[in-house]
């Protein structure tokens, strides 16, 4: 937004190069998260999009760290988002075998219809 | 268009809705939550307005209103959720009786 | 404003009753009653005495934190707040009395009754708080205090119909304290403040202020259930015990009009309109009309006093017009003013202690009968005089009968309608005390009929019906000091800027 | 980078809301619940790549509230609705 | 540019608050309403108030949305048992519904629609009152801390927060009321998960640290008692999911002190500032830092131990 051209253009070398690496880890990032999105989205059953969203979501959002890690430039900053990220890590692969343990239990709940 | 000018508008919006649905709403629990979306719109309006009024940080005021505003809220929330569950624990009713 | 005389008792107001409800927490059944009625006599003698400081020293001011307005909260006692937690303090000791022998005859077993005390203390911890509070959002702290509380308190009967009517309650209490708090933000947005005062000089007119005083109005008239927004108030007052109902009616409306009041006459000056009077005027006069009518047509003798709540809060509304002076009419000349002002504060008084008097009657009734059906009062007089006289005289002060508290609050609001010029008021006044006359007279001739069969009551204390009866007393008795009232309501020198505005020239609309 | 950083967020954003078409879709509770997921993960992303945009670093503190907050609602989720079986559906 | 994302955004919260209104399905109402928390999350950050946001994430979803999949579980199941006849008084008339809804539906409907554009016209046209940014920011190095969202909040409005704490322990009492006060339940100690337990046992020294952190971190960013109140509250919370019933085995008089102690402390130290001469809350100047932080800490500690009761008292 802010128009920075002319100071990107007096960057040095290696600047550069982390910008452009910073960039294809947020795009590769975005791609995972549609992936996981989309099969979210067509998959048929619970778990197939446990499977697919779980597993690309926790990619996507490891590879937009990494980006942003190497974009704050920091080393105590990318140590805190590398914690964040397994933090993350554990808690969405805890939550998909609690969500496919509970669904797999007789006793499910249909959905309450108002009234 | 500024950022707190798109967050004023939409402020009043929701609570626009939240009055809509506190109204409209017949189950219990909708109007719980149409209560809480009211309440977040009007902070919204608040922390617009600090993000409008900011010097070097944004006023700290709203902020600090928002945040005891919120609290207070989702207390009476969760009384209002005690009461509707303890009505339907009694009667099995999910709603006003004069509003099935 | 900050130069006024610094006292702790606002804040002594508010932190001690929070101290002995917090303290009284921590005892089982018996204790916590003797702790809670401690601290209720407590708070209630420290508002009396606060109150005769004020009529001494003048306004008292406490700015908490040392920090001055506009970014720290002052807690301001100026007459009109001296006044209202003068009642309190008088009507809150008395309907704890009432508490007292009314839970410890019950032998209820549950300790759900335990829980009254606490709240009742927090309650009149937040009344206090809202009555001292110079702060907009510090009210809307205060207000769901009082909300929270009292729709605590009025589930604790545990009846289903309690429960249905707290729901209503709180949904239509939150529903309005979030449309009070959405004009707050409008007006913080375009003053900067949340002082009451510094608003008032900084507000200017135009749309936003004009759409939050509307939203205001709306959220203040939920709450304290005018015309159009009542629906709650009756199931609720009724549904409770009978020491709740007194306070709900007699004490907890009067929050939301009392910030009401607060903002038109400190705030809203401004962008009020001679239309604006006119229309919170006619809900005032619907309300007094339709709440007495509805009051005439129950057989139930909470239901019925809960209606006439709504019909009395009428009045207190109908005195807006008055205040806001027409475009076009010197100030000078608008001696209608005092007349009207104090009116309401008569209204606010002789309500206050009428109401309480007669929920605490109903109370000895249910007490006596397990029920309260209207039909049951027949012979009252021969098997519990004084509730009868309780109620005879609590019902001549809403009446309006000489020599009332009701009567003053009436006649003075009928004078500053006619000096004003405003006379078609007049009918909705007198229909109103027509009709509450209905449905008194109604009451009372029920209770000189004989009985038609043998009556098996339940003993009541005699301390109960002392109670009620020294609250309708009290609605007759503060005629008697009306010429020093008068001087300290109108005492320019103890008055808030709006207020003494109006008495000087009244609110101006934008013209 | 600035500008790059808008079309990540706004692309993020657009993520979630095809996400919402499962929220609303459904059929299962479990279904739904996938949904709050992909928004907490999505949501740790945005909040991510804002904290670069705005530069503010304490945005990493939010993220970790989302995290926690999110495996609690699982944990609620699935720890509540299993119990009292006696309950007919 | 960055307008972009906010339109996208208010887009996204106007959507899911009409969606979560008009939904048929309870369960969609609830998690979609969940989704309209993360949003608004995401628009706090958007406006700077990373307190807020924090707060938000916190209370209304993640303590909120715990109540609320709770009570949906219990909306969904039909009861067991027979429930009660409704006590209904003989006058208490049920209004017969009207049968020509179009006619109001549509007024109300218009009512709406103006409503909407007045109070969108006053919005627009607020005036800038310019805020109390700059005040605050004078009279900052006088509170005692650095962030200006705590000072505001412990210092120059402490009466305010003072209110809240106790609105917090009115909110418990409220629903002890509401439901008559019985004993605390027993959780089941069967019917978890060992691998559950391990995750509950995993996060909660996690939850108690970075709770602590925000705690402290709110002396100089954002964070601070309620924040960190939230996430050491959902450890009680955590611990009666595991099937440990915490609350349960502090002793009653310990669990009454830890839910008064925050208003209590807070209050006591109000007075006795006023003993020594000054208003309530009015903190001498050296000793403010530490006086916030010990009074954010207990009044943490309360209200974690608050929204617990409230959890399991509502769960019951």
């Amino acid at each position: 937004m802010s128009g920075s051209g002319l100071e990107k253009k007096e960057r040095r070398y290696p600047m550069m190069i982390i910008e452009a690496i910073t960039v294809i880890l947020l795009v590769v990032g975005c791609f995972f998260f549609l992936a996981g999105t989309l099969g979210l989205l067509r998959f048929p059953d619970l778990f197939t999009r446990l499977h697919a969203l779980t597993n690309a979501d926790n990619l996507g959002l490891g590879f937009i760290a990494a980006g942003m890690a190497l974009h704050f430039g920091s080393p105590w900053t990318a140590i805190k988002i590398f914690l964040i990220w397994l933090l993350t890590l554990l808690s969405s692969a805890t939550s998909s075998y609690l969500i496919a343990r509970f669904r797999r239990e007789e006793n499910n709940p249909k959905n309450g219809k108002e009234g | 268009m500024e950022t707190h000018q798109i967050y004023s508008l939409t402020s009043v919006v929701l609570f626009a809705i939240g009055i809509g649905g506190v109204i409209m709403a017949k189950h219990f629990l909708k109007k719980i939550i149409a209560t809480i979306i009211m309440g977040g719109g009007v902070f919204l309006c608040f922390v617009s307005f600090a993000q409008r009024d900011a010097l070097t940080f944004a006023d700290p005021v709203p902020h600090a209103l928002v945040i005891t505003g919120i609290v207070v809220a989702v207390t009476s929330a969760a009384f209002a959720l005690s009461l509707a569950r303890r009505i339907h624990q009694l009667t099995g009713e999910k709603t006003f009786p004069d509003e099935k | 404003m900050t130069d006024l005389p610094t006292s702790s008792y606002p804040a002594l107001l508010v932190g001690l009753p929070v101290l002995m409800a917090t303290i009284s927490l921590f005892f089982k059944s018996r204790g916590n009653a003797v702790a809670g009625l401690i601290g209720c006599l407590l708070t209630g003698g420290l508002g009396i005495v606060s109150f005769a400081e004020v009529t001494q020293r003048g306004t008292l001011i406490h700015i908490l934190g040392g920090w001055k307005p506009p970014l720290g909260i002052l807690l301001r006692m100026d007459s009109l707040a001296a006044l209202f937690i003068g009642i309190t303090a008088v009507v809150g000791i008395l309907i704890s009395l009432y508490a007292w022998w009314y839970f410890s005859s019950r032998k209820v077993s549950d300790g759900k009754f335990t829980l009254f005390w606490s709240l009742w203390l927090f309650l009149w911890a937040g009344l206090n708080g809202l009555f001292l509070s110079n702060d907009l959002f510090n009210l809307y702290v205060t207000i769901e205090v009082i909300t929270i509380t009292a729709v605590a308190l009025a589930v604790l009967s545990g009846r289903t119909v309690a429960l249905f009517a707290g729901l209503r309650y709180l949904l239509a209490a939150i529903t309005g304290s979030m449309a009070y708090l959405l004009g707050v933000a409008l007006l913080y947005g375009s003053t900067g403040t949340l002082d009451l005062g510094l608003m008032g000089q900084a507000l200017e007119p135009g749309a936003t202020a004009t759409f939050s005083l509307i939203i205001i109005t709306l959220g203040l008239m939920i709450k304290k259930a005018a015309f159009p927004f009542h629906f709650w108030l009756p199931p609720a007052h009724s549904s409770a015990l009978a020491p709740v109902s007194a306070i709900l009616s007699a004490l907890v409306v009067k929050g939301a009009f009392y910030i009401m009041l607060r903002l038109w006459t400190e705030v809203f000056g401004v962008s009020l309109s001679y239309a604006a009077g006119q229309l919170i005027g006619f809900t005032g006069a619907v309300a007094v009309i339709w709440g007495a009518w509805q009051a005439l047509l129950q057989t139930n003798l909470k239901m019925l006093v809960a209606y006439s709540s709504i019909s009395q809060m009428g009045y207190l509304l109908m005195a807006f017009p008055l205040l806001i002076l027409a475009p076009g009419v010197a100030s000078g000349s608008a001696d209608w003013l005092a007349p009207a002002w104090t009116g309401m504060a008569y209204q606010v008084m002789a309500h206050a202690f009428a109401k309480s008097s007669l929920f605490l009657s109903a109370g000895i009734i249910v007490f006596a009968l397990g029920h309260d059906r209207i039909e049951s009062l027949r012979d009252l007089v021969a098997w519990k005089p004084m509730t009868a006289m309780a109620i005879g005289i609590a019902g001549v002060s809403l009446i309006g009968l000489p020599p009332s508290g009701g009567f003053m609050a009436k006649w003075m609001l009928l004078k500053g309608i006619f000096l004003s010029g405003q006379w078609w008021w007049a009918p909705a006044v007198l229909l109103g005390s027509l009709l509450t006359a209905g449905y008194v007279f109604m009451l009372l001739r029920l209770a000189f009929a004989p009985a038609r069969e043998k009556i098996a009551f339940r003993p009541v204390p005699h301390i109960l019906q002392v109670c009620a009866l020294l609250l309708a007393l009290g609605s007759f008795l503060i005629v008697l000091p009306s010429e020093n009232l008068i001087q300290f309501l109108g005492g320019t020198e103890s008055f808030g800027t709006g207020i003494e505005s109006i008495m000087e020239g009244g609110v101006h609309g934008n013209e | 980078m600035d500008d790059f950083f808008i079309i990540v967020i706004v692309f993020l954003l657009l993520n979630i809301a095809l996400g919402l078409v499962r929220l609303l879709r459904g059929p299962t509770v479990a279904d739904r619940l996938l949904s709050t997921q992909l928004f907490g993960t999505a949501g740790m992303a945005i909040l991510m790549v804002l904290a670069g945009y705005m530069e503010d670093l304490t945005l990493l503190n939010v993220v970790i509230t989302f995290n926690v907050l999110s495996i609690l609602l699982v944990i609620c989720l699935v720890q509540v609705w299993k119990k009292k079986k006696g309950d007919t559906p | 540019m960055s307008v972009v994302i906010d339109i996208l955004m208010a887009i996204l919260l106007i959507y899911l608050a009409l969606r979560c209104m008009l939904a048929p399905e309870l369960s969609k109402t609830i998690f979609t309403f969940f989704a309209f928390g993360l949003t608004l999350a995401l628009a706090w950050i958007r406006l700077e108030a990373v307190d807020v946001a924090i707060a938000e994430a916190a209370i209304a979803s993640g303590f909120m949305g715990v109540l609320l999949l709770d009570s949906l579980r219990d909306f969904s199941y039909a009861l067991s048992k027979n429930p009660k006849n409704l006590e209904l008084p003989e006058n208490f008339t049920i209004k017969e519904s009207n049968k020509s809804l179009l006619l109001p539906r549509l007024a109300l409907g218009i009512g709406f629609v103006i409503f909407l554009l007045i109070s969108m016209e006053a919005t627009w046209k607020t005036p800038e009152g310019g805020g109390l940014t700059a005040v605050s920011e004078e009279l900052l190095p006088q509170s005692g801390v650095e962030h200006p969202v705590t000072a505001v909040l412990l210092n120059f409005r402490a009466y305010d927060t003072w209110l809240e704490i106790g609105v917090i322990l009115m909110g418990l009492l409220a629903i002890f009321a509401a439901g008559g006060v019985k004993n605390y339940r027993k959780p089941s100690m069967t019917a978890v998960d060992p691998l559950l337990r391990q995750v509950i046992l995993f996060f909660i020294p996690v939850l108690f640290l970075f709770g602590a952190f925000l705690l402290y971190f709110g002396k100089t960013g954002p964070g601070g008692a309620f924040q960190a109140a939230v996430l050491w509250g959902s450890i009680g919370i955590l611990f009666h999911l595991g099937g440990w019933p915490i609350f349960a085995m502090i002793p009653r008089k310990l669990r009454q002190f830890l839910l008064t102690m925050g208003l209590g402390s807070f209050l006591i130290l109000g007075f006795l500032l006023m003993a020594a001469g000054g208003a309530m809350f009015e903190y001498p100047p050296a000793y403010a830092g530490i006086l916030i932080l010990i009074a954010e800490t207990l009044a943490a500690i309360s209200i974690a131990v608050a929204l617990t009761a409230i959890y399991v008292y509502l769960t019951k």
